[in-house]
């Protein structure tokens, strides 16, 4: 049977591909960024996920605003690094993993989800950021994707809650896929950040460090965090951290923290990483279940 | 602008992007949008004012984009993931038109970040009315 | 504050569309089927709504195979009429209602319903049929519309339940709106029908009839039919009347019946029509909503 | 064909559009979607073979679609929303399009639906085994 095995949070920040793109991620001045991902590299080497669930949101890229989907998730057979406006980055192609996909899909619109079904689209840094700074540079990405888009560009994105019962509703849907494969949810975006106005720059270091904190077993509380209290407390663009959420609800209640980072600035942004492991995949009863 | 009467409303300096804006600003968006394609980018950087011009754009709207006033094309309803499309366009970095809107210069705005960012105290509440506040 | 007062389901099939765009529908040919709509042209004219919410599946026109929303709101300012291959109808332009569209749309996805949000789109004969065979031809249409549309294109189409609970959600939204304004929600589609394979022409009368008895009080059972159960029972389009369940979600429990039609065949496709009232709208306490 | 071991692979003469018939038609689909456009419509009639080979479909359905064989453009992942885009392009009915997947004329279809539609009695289930009765 197909299983969860672990989740990933991290924030998807453009400059992290320009450096990466231009070969500069060794540069010392970097290096407390990119550092803490060194654990990620080696850690993902050994984990081999068949698949990573990728949760992002597009930046105004594939979705203009014609149609502006809550919740997208792609069934294609590829997708495309995006133009941003700048030229495609030079990465590889995502593959995607379009039969698991498709039976997610199913069963979440079954179980009450209202996913918007894609095709085929570009996928922006929010998805090949991530990635770069798990697998580094490479010829191929070794694991397939699916990437799930959520619309925080827009006010108002899906609450807290309502991505946390997505998440739990992923992992139901996995739990049922008679392929025996390994797969990863990954939570990107945040942290705190806000990009417009006079308050732009916004960083709420203790903030984000509670989030990450209560992350693990508090998730109920973060789950009731609306987006008038993100945008307030962390930035416009803080509500990004929701699709965290969606990663954590996809787990198990019981995790191991394996790895963290936290570095402030990148460009605009504060910079967050998380790694989780499911803490024991062999019990598998409800109450387990975040 | 048009954030009065949302719980939204008393937070400092910020426009939040919900319908009304989105209403306001739909074809300023969808102008910034087209960008992304390199032959429309020529078009524009050629002649600015004609391209802007097959827009249903309002005058104000034209001429914050003429003007490159990012302040301005937010509270005329545009969105920052939409109009990085224009900085991109001109080969700013996302700091320097996110920097534009507030009082600090590129340079300042980046020491700020490099020490911490802007602390949320004093910036989670607007001091007066909120109908003083947003202009 | 705005209201919902009424509620409507239809079919909303192309040839009926084509009919009175040729000037024919008086034809006596036509007769068992447009004098089934004589009481609700005289109706909408007393009940002048100010909204409708017109519930109605896309048929490959707007959306197609790139991207395909599950729950689709228009926040647009106005619609056209869609080419959908033999030039647009020439019916009035569709106006929207921007803004209680936006409060609707943004209640919703607080509710946790994951709407695509549309900015821009055209319509197709699932909405504009609807709007002739009640309004007949005019210069304008005499009410703003809110096109919400539903996938039932790709399998699986949203459950019965879903959309019970979307229309209960809706009325929650109208509930809080302040603007004194009297609303419509219509479901369109069905009845039973299959354009495809062997079994094409498929119409099944006794499940259409009991559907349109159920519908007043036992809602909840139609709210448990399967889309497979649909398929079988009523042909593969039989599965648009999940739209009606909308309509219906979005009423009082206590509503009364005013009219209903039933003709086959129209085309391929069984005819329904049906016109419910809430029958007290000052009673609105909770057991009274469906 | 590809409802195979699905809930509904049991229900006869009909192909339930899920995600494995929307793979496999994905092109084909978008092809069909594309004659929506009347310029479309006009470089399709004018040369069909030399319009289809600018979609990457396979031959099989490339022939399908210039066959107008509905009941193979089917099983090759057309959906019948789109495929109705071909017959549009004709000029024919859906009705024509749709009775032409049956084992009816276009007259003993429509005299069929006069009559009250197709019954649902004996079409509920395949009489044999799914795999026997799907092609
Ligand atoms: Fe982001
Ligand atoms: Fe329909």
């Amino acid at each position: 049977m197909a299983k969860i095995t672990a989740g990933l949070g991290t924030s998807h920040i453009p400059l992290l591909g320009h450096i990466m793109d231009k070969g500069d991620s060794g540069d010392d001045k970097w290096a407390p960024i990119f550092d803490g991902f060194q654990f990620t590299k080696q850690w993902i080497r050994e984990q081999k996920p068949d698949v990573v669930i990728l949760v992002y949101n597009d930046h105004a890229t594939s979705f203009d605003m014609k149609f502006i989907p809550t919740f997208a998730i792609g069934c294609g057979e590829e997708y495309r690094p995006a133009d941003e406006g700048y030229g495609a980055r030079p990465v590889p192609v995502v593959k995607g993993a379009p039969q698991l996909a498709w039976h997610i899909t199913e069963s979440l619109i079954q179980q009450g989800f209202d996913m918007t079904i894609v095709n085929e689209m570009d996928v922006d840094h929010g998805l090949t950021v991530p990635l770069s700074m798990v697998f580094g540079e490479v010829d191929e990405w070794p694991c397939q994707v699916i990437p799930l888009a959520v619309n925080t560009v827009v006010y108002p994105s899906p609450t807290g809650a309502r991505c946390l019962a997505l998440g739990n509703a992923i992992r139901a849907a996995i739990d049922q896929y008679p392929e025996d494969i390994n797969v990863q949810v990954w939570g990107t975006g945040g942290m705190s950040h806000q990009l417009l106005g006079e308050r732009a720059g916004l960083i709420n270091k203790e903030w984000d460090l509670a989030f990450m904190d209560d992350l693990k077993s508090d998730y109920d509380k973060l789950a009731a965090i609306s987006q008038v209290e993100y945008i307030r407390e962390s930035g416009t663009e803080g509500c990004e951290m929701v699709m965290w959420l969606i990663m954590r609800g996809a787990l198990n209640h019981q995790i191991n923290e394996m790895h963290r980072h936290y570095h402030v600035p990148v460009s605009n942004t504060a910079l967050g990483h998380i790694i989780y492991e499911n803490a024991d995949l062999d019990v598998d009863n409800e109450e387990d279940k975040a | 602008m048009n954030n009065n009467n949302k719980p939204y409303s008393n937070i400092p300096g910020t426009t939040v992007f919900d319908g009304d804006m989105a209403r306001m600003g739909f074809h300023l968006n969808q102008f910034c949008m087209s960008l992304m394609q390199a032959s429309n980018r020529t078009a524009f950087k050629h002649d600015e004012r004609a391209y802007l011009d097959q827009w249903p754009l309002t005058e104000e709207q034209k001429n914050a984009v003429l003007a490159r006033d990012f302040t301005t094309l937010i509270s005329l309803g545009g969105n920052i993931y939409y109009l990085v499309k224009i900085s991109s366009t001109d080969g700013l970095s996302v700091a320097a038109a996110v920097s534009s809107m507030t009082n600090l210069s590129l340079e300042d705005y980046l020491e700020m970040m490099r020490n911490g960012g802007r602390s949320p105290e004093g910036n989670r509440y607007v001091e007066h009315a909120p109908s003083e506040e947003k202009t």
